[in-house]
């Protein structure tokens, strides 16, 4: 923090945002209020940036019962019953400390579930981290992986499934992205209450305030890392996820026993978020006592009880004759529980400490009334010279065996078991498809449906083009639903970018938002919240457009869904789709010809849709025998995962009549490799017809290796063995 | 000549003791109510093969630094194992 | 409830979380799951319990260090001293330790993270309350789930606990080998599972409660269910 | 008064302790043959509020008998804090 700086500059507020809150207030604001509109209008809380991008995203369908602007979406899944979910970026803490900010990263989007009503379910962590072959992208990679466990295992939510990509330009800034789902009857989600009484007491359940995380979303989460490396340290926040297993479990009872008029968890901005919500949320304004927020160490300033980011945390509004009730219930889980103000009329939000009142601003102000830019936007200059350096057309001599076990044991593609094996994913005894399947399925208590989740972004294809490398991930999240048998829903995202006061980041931001919500529209599955995480970026070179999708689809029978292992052998393998001369952004391109460029592989929406369709009526008419999607790595890859998943070889030939390394490692849209019983080869055929899908027939199931032509030929366990052992391999450095 | 240390290593003042707050929440249902400020941290020994004391010392302190304390969250301090003041005190199991 | 329906308890700790989950695998195995809570000084009349999985107290300081305070333990140590069949998973097996009703204790994993992984474990003695009725030698597929699950002992401890055959399962290979491989946490022996010498308590680090259902993943949990409330029966 | 003491776990010699030899598997690399016997414990810090300080002294050892460590594989030691020995040691960070 620079000395000479005046205070507003100093909190990231610009000059002209402070002239803004003047006028709001008809006068200078004080050094508390000044804190409070710093944490309310940080890019993290405010979206000031990406506001009015985000309101060009599809956001309605009959499935929605709650769309952005909530704690967390929820959608309609039948039986009376809503599945809540959202995700969230803890990149920039996980940066400073990957243990602790990835642990509270998940304690956060847990929380934000709860604040739903629901009981979160489930967990999905999709990662990006520098090469492994540098030692501090390993301790990153580590340090996360055990923080998302050390927290999501001690709280009972399994996490099922996840994403962990690898590039450089991740290196010194990886991305944590945590997804949270639950699941709660639709008639009791808590959302926003618009007749809630004058009087209805704000009551805080949980961890006592400290200074930790002070100034978290302005100084972490809304500028780059080293703008702030001194200053930052003091806002690593330590997760107690003993104390966020008591949060649940207290909430839930409170939901269920009716006891709730309102419920906010405490994340970014602290007491001043929740409070200047619940108020604004209500048409209100509130009253605050300071006094009686219980403190973890004396002393606390009133700006820091007011923005402090302690973890585990909630804010009820609560009426006041139900108040020993909802005692009763924080005292019987061990959680304090303080009543630290109450709603008024009038909508100010008016803070009181040591008898005087420090802060009396609107809440609606704060809470909805932050500024919104249209930032510059620019396309990346070099764009084209990389776009037609396309590797489709290069000079390819490698061995096709070669080239095979090295894109099967390229950190992206391979085994990601060392991460997943380090969460329970089997806690609360719904997993139906664990780590290791195209989507994570959970079914759902008391029914016969299951959700099916899979978090995808796109890495290579949004760097060289983020229209498509957006529609991609949407594309391919439907398609790791839909080839277990699931109808893709809605979805929430994570949108993970540099520093949006560069035009060319805002331009990349822009074309993601515009490529999602082509693709959403399309699939029909709406947009029902997400997060956005700005400033991933130092030394003025940011990370990869990095939209992450989080995909729901729903199974109403659970037990016919479709796994991706071949079943065993004398099974017809198919390709379903088309292959075409798309190698610009593949896995084969930067691994075995060492180049990231070319144009990422069209995407023909309709096509793709009809797939979705396809795939889940051939697994509910319990047709298709396996079913895996075709993604990174290109057919060759989907070929040997469902092989080495069904410990099953294969023997097939390549179709068409491209060149081997395009019919293997090409990474056309629209595809799945499936495998049907035999006497149900013709079923398929008309199924694909029916749909207007190509099919090709490549060969059988069986044997103990796998065989493509006479060009490669590998057993299964040489293919386990480089599939599974890549990535301990490098982390053994 | 070989030289042994104990470094012990903590969470920096501030930062939240989840290990501490959880045991000092359950003190009270045991009878010992009286207890309090329980902080937990690590408590490592090691011998180090040095020709001075302070060549010793260097490099616990490096080690203690790079390897056996998180900077961002952790302080240590170095011990070198004198004999305790007290034998009341020594290891009494 | 009917007559001859063994009735269950499954203790909730500030921290558990695999409790829910034994309930529904009482319930799925044709017992009655009754929900017990650690404040209570009461088994509400129960012919088994079970202390569960999860991480009580947060597993801060030890791992069931805390819970074995909970005013509900006075009471499992009574109703084991009087033969009633006790059963530990996971965390539940580290509070047994810890409150001394078995041997040896439970630390951090020897690969110092933690697994989650279905492994195979080997029946070593029908002589306990869950495996009655099972053949020694027979393996059984089951997940662990657990970042210290370490099983060790004293030598002159472990040498006892071998002597009087208190070892009621191993990590095994899928053959009932025993290999480093196999061993999924580096546990002492292999051994994971124990017994009291009278048999009625056992301690697991495995988690049957999760290998019970068909529709969700392998069931050599199942055997072991059988066998808790045969045993529960028998005292109704 | 307010009685201030460390109490030092240790896991009993013998037993092997997963920490302690991952750390040591790790020096080799880092340039520090030189280091071994490397274990880990903990180290729990309370006050205690007592009439006389032997009542303090006996209330931790009953709390490091009972709580604070586990007999069947750890030992304990207790520590009133006196100052260090040498101001070199003190809390480097
Ligand atoms: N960080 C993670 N946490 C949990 N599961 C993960 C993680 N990363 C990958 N997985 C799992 O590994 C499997 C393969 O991942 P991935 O190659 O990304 O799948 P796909 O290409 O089908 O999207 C999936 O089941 C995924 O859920
Ligand atoms: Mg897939």
């Amino acid at each position: 923090m620079k000395v000479d700086q005046p205070l507003h500059q100093s909190l990231g507020l610009t000059d002209e945002e402070l002239d803004g809150i003047r006028a709001t207030l008809g006068r200078d604001p004080n050094r508390i209020e000044l804190a409070m509109y710093a944490a309310m209008w940080s890019e993290h809380c405010s979206y000031k940036s990406s506001k009015v991008h985000l309101r060009t995203l599809p956001t309605e369908g009959p499935q929605v019962l709650v769309g952005p602007g909530q704690d967390a979406g929820a959608v309609d899944i039948g039986n009376g019953l809503a599945a809540v979910f959202k995700m969230e970026s803890h990149s920039h803490p996980s940066a400073v400390e990957p243990y602790q900010g990835a642990a509270t990263g998940v304690g956060g989007i847990v929380r934000d579930i709860v604040s739903m009503g629901a009981r979160p379910m489930a967990l999905l962590d999709p990662l990006r981290f520098g090469p492994l072959t540098e030692e501090r992208n390993r301790l990153l990679f580590a340090g996360v992986v055990a923080g998302i466990g050390g927290y999501g295992n001690c709280i009972g939510v399994p996490t099922v499934g996840g994403e962990i990509q690898f590039a450089e330009p991740h290196s010194a800034n990886p991305t944590v992205n945590v997804m949270c789902v639950g699941v709660a009857p639709a008639d009791r989600l808590v959302t926003a209450a618009p007749d809630v009484p004058e009087g209805s007491m704000l009551l805080l359940i949980g961890a006592a305030t400290g200074r930790d995380g002070i100034g978290g979303v302005s100084v972490l989460a809304s500028r780059t890392i080293e703008e702030d490396a001194a200053v930052s340290r003091p806002s690593v926040q330590i997760g107690d996820p003993f104390a966020g297993k008591l949060l649940i479990e207290t909430c839930l009872e409170l939901v269920e026993g009716g006891l709730l008029l309102g419920l906010q968890d405490l994340g970014g901005a602290g007491l001043t978020c929740a409070a200047s919500e619940s108020a604004a949320r209500a048409g209100m304004g509130a009253e605050l006592d300071l006094d009686a927020v219980p403190l973890r160490e004396a002393g606390l300033e009133a700006f820091e009880i007011l923005t402090s980011e302690s973890q585990e945390r909630m804010l009820a509004v609560v009426d006041p004759a139900r108040l020993d009730e909802v005692h009763g219930v924080c005292s019987k889980w061990g959680l304090s529980s303080a009543v630290v103000g109450w709603l008024v009329d009038g909508g100010r939000l008016i803070v009181r400490m040591g008898g005087a009142v420090v802060a009396d601003v609107p809440a609606r102000s704060l809470a909805d009334d932050g500024p919104a830019y249209e930032r510059p936007m620019e396309p990346p200059r070099g764009r084209h010279e990389i776009l037609e350096d396309d590797p489709t057309f290069a000079i390819v001599d490698s061995d096709p065996r070669e080239a095979f076990l090295a894109v099967l044991s390229s950190p992206n593609v391979a085994s990601k078991q060392w991460a997943f094996e380090q969460y329970d994913q089997l806690v609360q005894g719904a997993t139906v498809a664990r780590p290791g399947s195209d989507a994570a399925v959970i079914r759902v208590e008391g029914t016969l449906r299951a959700l099916a989740l899979s978090c995808d972004g796109s890495g290579r294809f949004g760097h060289l083009d983020p229209y498509l490398g957006a529609a991609h991930a949407v594309a391919e999240a439907s398609r790791n639903v839909a080839v277990m048998g699931a109808t893709p829903l809605a979805i929430t995202n994570c949108l993970n970018f540099g520093n949006p006061e560069r035009p060319e980041v805002m331009w990349q931001f822009a074309e993601s938002i515009r490529g999602m919500a082509d693709a959403c529209r399309s699939f029909g599955t709406p947009v029902t919240g997400g997060n956005v995480s700005f400033y991933n970026e130092s030394g003025g070179s940011a990370i990869w457009p990095t939209p992450i999708i989080g995909m729901l689809g729903l199974i109403e029978d659970y037990r016919l869904l479709v796994r991706p292992g071949f079943p065993g052998p004398g099974f017809l393998v198919y390709l379903v789709g088309e292959t075409f001369p798309e190698l610009g952004g593949s896995e084969f391109a930067e691994v075995v010809l060492g180049t990231v460029s070319g144009h990422p592989p069209a995407l023909d929406l309709a096509r793709e849709a009809s797939l979705h369709r396809m795939l889940v009526e051939g697994a509910r008419g319990d047709l298709l025998a396996s079913a895996h999607d075709c993604s990174e790595g290109g057919l060759a890859v989907a070929l040997a995962e469902s092989a080495l998943a069904g410990d099953t070889g294969f023997a097939v030939s390549l179709p068409g009549d491209e060149p081997w390394y395009v019919a293997l490692f090409s990474e056309s849209a629209s595809r799945a490799v499936v495998s049907v019983a035999p006497e149900n080869g013709e079923a398929l055929e008309s199924l694909a017809s029916a749909h207007h899908l190509p099919l090709s027939r490549l060969g059988e199931t069986g044997g103990p290796g796998m065989v493509v032509d006479s060009l490669l030929e590998i057993t299964v366990e040489e293919a386990r063995s480089a599939h599974e052992s890549a990535i301990p391999k490098l982390l053994a450095g | 000549m070989k030289y042994q240390f104990q470094v012990i290593v903590s969470l920096k003042p501030g930062l939240l003791d989840p290990q501490g707050k959880a045991i000092e929440g359950s003190l009270p249902a045991m009878g010992w109510a009286n207890a309090s400020n329980v902080r937990v941290g690590k408590h490592v020994e090691l011998v180090v093969d040095a020709e001075t004391e302070a060549a010793a010392v260097s490099q616990v302190d490096e080690m203690a630094q790079r390897l056996l304390s998180n900077p961002v969250i952790e302080s240590y301090r170095i011990v070198s194992t004198a004999p305790l003041p007290d034998p009341r005190f020594e290891d009494v199991s | 409830m009917s007559a001859g329906t063994p009735r269950v308890g499954v203790v909730t700790f500030p921290g558990s979380l695999d409790d829910r989950d034994a309930l529904r695998a009482v319930a799925l195995m044709g017992g009655d799951g009754v929900p017990l809570w650690h404040g209570d000084r009461d088994l509400r009349g129960v012919d088994a319990v079970i202390l569960p999985g999860g991480f009580s107290y947060g597993d801060y300081l030890r791992t069931g260090a805390l819970a074995r305070f909970a005013p509900i333990m006075e009471e499992v140590r009574a109703f084991a001293g009087r033969g009633g069949p006790v059963v530990g998973i996971c965390n539940g097996f580290q509070i047994l330790c810890e409150a001394g009703l078995l041997s040896g204790a439970l630390i951090r994993n020897r690969q110092l993270r933690f697994v989650c992984r279905f492994v195979d474990v080997r029946v070593e003695t029908s002589l306990s309350t869950l495996t009655e009725g099972l053949v020694p030698g027979e393996v059984l597929r089951i997940p662990v789930k657990h970042g210290e699950g370490q099983f060790v002992a004293r030598p002159d401890e472990l040498a006892r606990i071998e002597a009087e055959a208190l070892v009621t399962f191993r990590y095994c290979g899928p053959g009932g080998e025993l290999d480093d491989e196999h061993n999924v946490n580096g546990s002492a022996g292999w051994i994971a599972g124990i017994r009291s010498p009278q048999g009625n308590v056992v301690g697991l680090m495995p988690h049957p409660e999760h290998a019970v259902d068909p529709d969700v993943g392998p069931t050599g949990g199942q055997p072991l269910f059988a066998s808790l409330l045969t045993y529960a029966l028998a005292r109704v």
